[in-house]
């Protein structure tokens, strides 16, 4: 599908469900609400004309007024490709993990929790992945993050 | 028997020699053992659990079959050696033997024991 | 065991002692410096560099240097690449594992001072003389295999001159 | 003099040196010890040097294969490069490793190097140049090179390390299966000897079409089941599984550092020269050979087939272990074996020169 | 016939090696030869002197220190009396430094370069940070072409210089627009 | 002879071992020599590049993007280049993008002949390793030659590439693919019909193409299980759409295929660059880019095809010289998460292991950053 198939047949089948965000510069990008997120990715994934079988990325941004989750998917067979994302507050952010839907979000899903400090639900194993083991100085990924041997970039 | 005695000596002068190597490398080498360098290398990780586990019986398997076939090589050897003055008594019975030998292997093979893992 | 540290100061009474003394020392000096096998060991982009040292083009065999998989049979780390706070121990350990005489090149801005990484990283040490202690140090982001044998040759430089009696300081 | 050089046997300088001896007037056992002793202390030499050589000649071979040089830098083309690496290790400190079984891992390096260096007491280095004529010779070097097994066995085991111990593991089931098919290749060559002695193999092939690798149609798969196994049994690659080092990082040596692991390295390259040695004895006709002296047509075959050995090492893969234990066990036993009895029908019925 | 077939390629295999054995060595005998480092690599930062007076080209602008990924450059050079900078200090901490080469595309005045040198171990880590002087030493030999536009070219010079633009004429074109961008 | 069991233990595969490729961490439980589980340990690397590069400008990122994935760190630079252009939606010299094509293929021959030396040499032959190396010293050169620097090249800029390329720069590439094209005959002769290279080798690690898509896996490795999903056909970007190259697919998904996928990978990478030289047109090489690049406020996912499969980054920028957040993505981080899959309870040996972790050619810092 060309990119403005794809935003029109995700504007008739998924009312409501999907908020077009003005963001996305190439791609569409979409807004999911974070209970609805399992139910849309597996209708995404699903749906015989969309088939977004291949999630190509997922991670954390901090934009320093709220924490969003970006997922990028794309299908191998159709050969389109859609951006989705899910806003969340600075407490307790929380998101629904979506390995059933795609098992490879696996361990992004464990280095959003460990650099951003957002809690996957439903994730079985959320041991650190890129952090050393004895780590306690926080989510290093967030903006306001700071640790006494951080070395700031000088402001030259 | 003389020359057997060669390796008797062969044996004082080549543990001899080792250890006297050892010796020297012992005057000069430096020593410096403190607990962390005694630790097993395991790609520089901590060691998980010990290291004398029970192995893997198959080992033992392959060992049983060498043993078999090591005594069959044994029968083998002084029927090479008299091999021209025995004549086709001698080459007949030890195909017969090869064979009842090969039947074995045959069995342990169809029963999947040749198998490492 | 610690003789040899003790020969100078037998050998100085003797007529021509010295002598022996010094081309023992030499000898010595020799084996250490023209045989340093170094570790595999490689984290990051200099590790390529690395193996190209290895490779056809530039031979790292020529001067005696081959590699050993194990910290044991190893003289000498080549820490090619960053070394992380994850990764930190770790080093300490292999390096704690060499038998000794040990010597360690720095290779790369990662490893003197955390290079490219030193400001805004969270996960990187900065500099791994704070881990163990460093020989030479080889600037570079990757050093080219060049700088890394001309690296390689100052240390057998180093080794040659050092004496029998302040040998097992380190 | 070149003509002198050419027909200089080393076996003279022996029976001169033992003539001497003899007129001391020592008892006849004390001769026989002291020049034992002499003989043994000499062939440590030998062998020490000799395994310097093939380790540097290991690197030069490797290094040319791939289009560059290996040591340059100690000499011309880096000759006393592993003389370097001797005094180096000389001088590398001995790990002290917890928890290890002390005894069998101190004594492993040392049976391993004795049992390597047992087995030149009945190798003919040339024409009268053996220490020893055994009788039952090829007999005794199977014997007592096994205990090289029983060495890494016992170096993996005394390490205290899992890959030690695979290694260990692994080279004990390589060697004892490929010792099968090893000696049932030398059985083929035995039947048409009748004897066990290693002189009595060489004096049996007396001319070129009397080698044994050229006698039809027994003798090349003899000798090449013999080459593929004494491969195995030397842990050389592609076989060499015990200390594969992308697998085991160094396998059963694992922990060995300095002087000990200077043993296990020595070792190697012995029995990488024994296997050649007992092949040239077995196949090549030993030290038979026109114009040159035979000592130097001894070396110059084994070091040719030393060379084949290191080019299948530059060449090939590393088989997996349990393809290598199948190799052995469905390829190799059935075949040296079918070709013992074909050789053997071959000899009742005649057909053979 | 699978038999016959393994044997031929293990053979051929055999082949190859044996073939590259009677082969010349392509290895460069590094301290004895030395490749010739194409004039565009990266190999370590100097500072170029005025080919005339001998003067360092940096008028301190910062540019470099600035346009640096890994802030490896630090410059010290305060505006004097005459309302021009003066470089006091100039270091370069190659420690640090990731050899991207960004600072020598962002100097207008050809004060900074990246020169195809690398012979530079040390055994103390201080000896990595170097100054303006030792810069300005490793420079010295290092050719370049003149493109400041303050300078008027004397005839003495222009003559020398020319074979020099002839040689790297690929180099100074891309670097043109890049000037006029800094300029912004 | 299932009755025989023994004690599972547990052993460590890496950081520091020949085969595990720079710093991961494989926990193997094992049973005699049979893995029964792996499970991989990684962030050894972790270098924060992504932190890094969100208080760097644009032009900044690149050289620290480089080591983002060394081995080919064009692609690297040219997946950031190619986002910040999107962002500014910025128009490129055609000449530039003919010669980031040529780079980028250049980088993947490099990046596969390193996948075959060390392949080959962690399946125990060393020499392929020394002539993979080789002929890439000769790419290397090429590259040492246009931006000056062995490995990490800082060379594709936004808006275009950094310099042009020097006048010897076509005749000596010409030579370079020449050389490579004849040399692939050798690599093939010592390996490819090698039958203990075909014991090790075939029906060792199988993937499931479904399982894989699944999985996120992509690039060599998805090919080699037959599914035919290359970025540079279906998602054509740069000018890619212009020449004419084959998709190099296998079907079996073993350690065999995949090794042959990349070895075809390399002649189709000759084909384009020989197609990018004869078309290589004149002109500048760089768009005007104004030294305080800013691209508006927005985002966007790139994503190309690397010789490990899909290399991508979502880039954020809010409209200020710094991007807000850069989120790379490489092939080798969704493969080495699909690996204890294939692994798991198929009684493999170390040394199969060790074949399908050199196969899926994994390197650690497209997997830790």
């Amino acid at each position: 599908m060309t990119r403005d198939e794809l935003k029109a047949y995700i504007e008739s089948n998924f009312v409501g469900r999907m908020t077009l965000l003005e963001s996305g510069k190439v791609e569409p990008m979409y807004e999911i609400k974070a209970d609805d997120l399992i139910e849309v990715a597996t209708k995404l994934r699903d749906d015989l004309e969309l088939k977004f079988d291949f999630l190509c990325n997922m991670g954390g941004v901090d934009t320093r007024e709220r924490l969003e989750v970006i997922y990028n998917i794309a299908s191998t067979s159709k050969l389109h490709r859609l951006d989705f994302k899910v806003i969340l507050g600075y407490d307790s952010p929380a998101v629904e993990s979506i390995c059933p839907v795609w098992p490879g979000a696996n361990w992004y899903e464990r280095e959003m929790y460990e650099l951003y400090g957002i809690d996957i639900l439903n994730h079985n194993d959320l041991r650190p992945l890129l952090l050393p083991e004895d780590w306690d100085q926080g989510h290093p990924m967030r903006k306001d993050w700071d640790a006494p041997d951080f070395v700031r970039m000088p402001e030259l | 028997m003389s020359e057997y005695l060669s390796v008797l000596i062969f044996i004082a002068v080549g543990t001899g020699i080792v250890l006297f190597t050892f010796l020297i490398a012992r005057l000069i080498r430096p020593r410096n053992p403190y607990p962390e360098k005694g630790v097993a290398y395991e790609c520089a990780e901590e060691p998980i659990g010990d290291s004398w586990i029970k192995f893997n019986p198959h080992f033992y398997i392959f060992a049983l079959i060498f043993v078999i076939f090591d005594v069959e090589v044994v029968f083998l050897f002084p029927w090479a050696v008299a091999f021209g003055q025995l004549g086709l008594f001698a080459l007949v019975e030890m195909v017969i033997f090869i064979l009842i030998l090969f039947f074995g292997l045959y069995y342990a093979w169809k029963r999947g024991v040749l198998k490492w893992v | 065991m610690g003789l040899i540290k003790k020969v100078p100061v037998y050998t100085e009474n003797i007529p021509g002692g010295a002598l022996v003394a010094t081309s023992l020392e030499q000898v010595l000096n020799f084996g250490r410096a023209k045989s340093l096998w170094y570790l595999l060991f490689g984290t990051a982009c200099c590790a390529i560099e690395l193996m190209c040292t290895g490779a056809s083009r530039y031979d790292f065999d020529r001067l005696g240097m081959i590699y050993r998989a194990t910290p044991r049979q190893a003289d000498l780390i080549l820490t090619a690449g960053t070394i992380t706070k994850k990764m930190a121990p770790r080093l300490r350990k292999l390096y704690d594992q060499m038998a000794e005489p040990r010597y360690v090149i720095a290779m790369g801005g990662c490893t003197i001072n955390g290079g490219p990484f030193y400001y805004d990283s969270y996960s990187v040490e900065k500099g791994i003389d704070h881990i163990i202690p460093v020989d030479i140090y080889i600037p570079g982001c990757p050093p080219r295999p060049e700088s890394l044998m001309e690296g390689c040759i100052h240390l057998q430089e180093v080794i040659r001159k050092q004496k029998l009696s302040d040998w097992q300081e380190k | 003099m070149p003509l002198v050089l050419m027909s200089l046997e080393l076996i003279e300088i022996f029976r001169w040196a033992y003539g001497l001896l003899a007129e001391l007037g020592l008892p006849p056992v004390w001769v026989m010890l002291i020049s034992y002793g002499v003989i043994g202390v000499l062939m440590f030499g030998v062998l020490a040097l000799l395994a310097l050589f093939l380790v540097w000649w290991e690197r030069k071979v490797a290094g040319h294969v791939q289009q560059r040089f290996g040591p340059m830098r100690n000499g011309w083309h880096g000759w006393y490069q592993t003389i370097a690496d001797a005094i180096k290790l000389l001088q590398k400190e001995d790990v002290d490793i917890i928890a290890r079984d002390k005894f069998v891992f101190f004594w492993a390096p040392v049976l391993c190097f004795v049992a390597a260096f047992l087995a030149y007491i009945c190798i003919p280095f040339g024409k009268d140049l053996i220490v020893a004529d055994l009788n039952i010779g090829i007999l005794y070097i199977m014997a007592v090179t096994t205990f090289t097994v029983i060495a890494l066995l016992m170096a993996g085991w005394g390490s205290n390390n899992k890959y030690a111990l695979f290694g260990g593991m692994r080279s004990a089931a390589q060697a004892i299966s490929y010792e099968v098919p090893m000696v049932a290749s030398i059985l083929t060559v035995i039947i048409y000897a009748g004897s066990l002695s290693m002189v009595d193999i060489v004096q049996s092939q007396n001319s070129f079409f009397g080698w044994f690798i050229c006698r039809m149609p027994f003798g090349p798969i003899a000798f090449v089941t013999y080459i593929i196994a004494a491969t195995a049994e030397a842990n050389r690659a592609p076989f060499d599984i015990p200390e594969a080092e992308q697998e085991l990082v160094a396998g059963f040596n694992i922990e060995y550092s300095g002087m000990k692991f200077a043993m296990f390295f020595l070792a190697e390259f012995i029995n990488l020269f024994t296997v050649s040695a007992i092949a040239v004895t077995l196949f090549l006709g030993g030290w038979e050979g026109p114009w040159l002296p035979s000592w130097l047509w001894f070396l110059l075959k084994t070091l040719g087939i030393v060379f084949l050995l290191m080019m299948f090492r530059w060449t090939y893969p590393r088989l997996r272990v349990d393809q290598l234990m199948e190799f052995a066990w469905k390829f190799l036993v059935p075949v040296t074996f079918a070709n013992l009895i074909l050789a053997a029908t071959m000899k009742y019925l005649g057909w053979y020169w | 016939m699978g038999l016959y077939k393994d044997i031929k390629n293990l053979l051929l295999g055999m082949k190859i090696t044996g073939k590259h054995l009677g082969r010349h060595a392509v290895t460069i005998q590094y301290p004895e030869e030395k490749w010739t480092m194409p004039e565009r690599s990266r190999g370590i930062v100097v500072l170029l002197s005025d080919k005339e007076t001998g003067e360092l080209n940096c008028t301190g602008c910062l540019l470099c220190m600035r346009a640096c990924p890994s802030a490896a450059i630090r410059i010290d050079a305060p505006r004097g009396e005459d309302k021009k900078r003066h470089v006091k200090k100039f270091d370069i901490n190659f420690g640090i430094c990731c050899f991207c080469g960004l600072c020598e595309e962002a100097c207008n005045f050809c004060a900074i370069r990246m020169a195809p040198k690398y012979e530079f171990s040390t055994e103390n880590k201080d000896d990595l940070t170097w100054d303006m002087h030792k810069l300005q030493e490793m420079g010295r030999d290092v050719d370049y072409v003149d493109t400041r536009k303050k300078k008027i070219p004397k005839p003495k010079p222009a003559i020398e210089e020319k074979p020099a633009s002839e040689t790297k004429p690929a180099e100074v074109k891309p670097d043109t627009p890049k000037q006029e961008e800094n300029n912004d | 002879m299932g009755k025989l069991r023994t004690e599972e233990f547990q052993v460590n595969m890496g950081p520091q071992h020949p085969s595990t490729h720079g710093v991961c961490r494989l926990l193997l439980t094992m049973d005699g020599e049979k893995v029964v589980d792996v499970v991989p340990h990684v962030g050894y690397l972790h270098r924060s590049i992504e932190k890094i590069c969100e208080n760097r400008t644009y032009a900044m990122c690149i050289p620290v993007l480089d080591r983002f994935e060394y081995v080919t760190a064009m692609s690297c630079n040219y997946v950031f280049a190619l986002a910040a252009e999107k962002l500014a939606e910025m128009e490129v010299p055609e000449r530039a993008e003919y010669l980031r094509v040529i780079m980028l293929e250049l980088n993947r021959i490099a990046s596969h002949l390193i996948f075959y030396g060390t392949t080959a040499m962690d399946v125990g032959a060393l020499t392929p390793f020394l002539y993979g190396l080789r002929e890439r010293e000769l790419i290397v050169d090429l590259f040492e030659m246009t931006c000056g620097q062995r490995l990490t090249y800082n060379y594709i800029r936004v808006g275009g590439v950094s310099r042009d390329i020097p006048k010897e720069f076509v005749p000596k590439c010409r030579e370079a693919v020449k050389i490579i094209g004849e040399k692939l005959s050798d690599y093939e002769g010592i390996l490819n019909e090698n039958p203990i290279w075909i014991a090790r080798m075939k029906g060792i690690g199988l993937t499931d193409p479904q399982k894989a898509i699944a999985w996120g896996v992509s690039g060599p490795v998805l090919r080699a299980a037959g599914v035919k999903h290359d970025l540079r056909k279906d998602d054509p970007y740069s000018i890619y759409n212009k020449f004419d190259f084959d998709v190099a697919i296998r079907w079996n998904g073993d350690c065999y295929d995949r090794y042959l996928v990349r070895l075809d990978e390399i002649r189709q990478s000759l084909k384009i660059i020989t197609q990018a030289l004869d078309g290589l047109p004149e002109g500048d090489v760089r768009a005007k880019v104004k030294a305080k690049f800013k691209p508006p406020a927005g985002e966007v996912y790139v994503r190309i095809e690397n010789s490990r499969g899909e290399m991508g980054v979502h880039l954020v920028s809010d409209g200020s010289t710094k991007p807000l957040r850069v989120k790379t993505r490489g092939g080798s981080f969704n493969q080495l998460q699909y690996l204890p899959e294939i692994v798991r309870g198929k009684g493999y040996l170390i040394a199969d292991l060790v074949a399908i972790f050199a196969t899926f050619d994994i390197i650690l810092p497209e997997v830790d950053r």
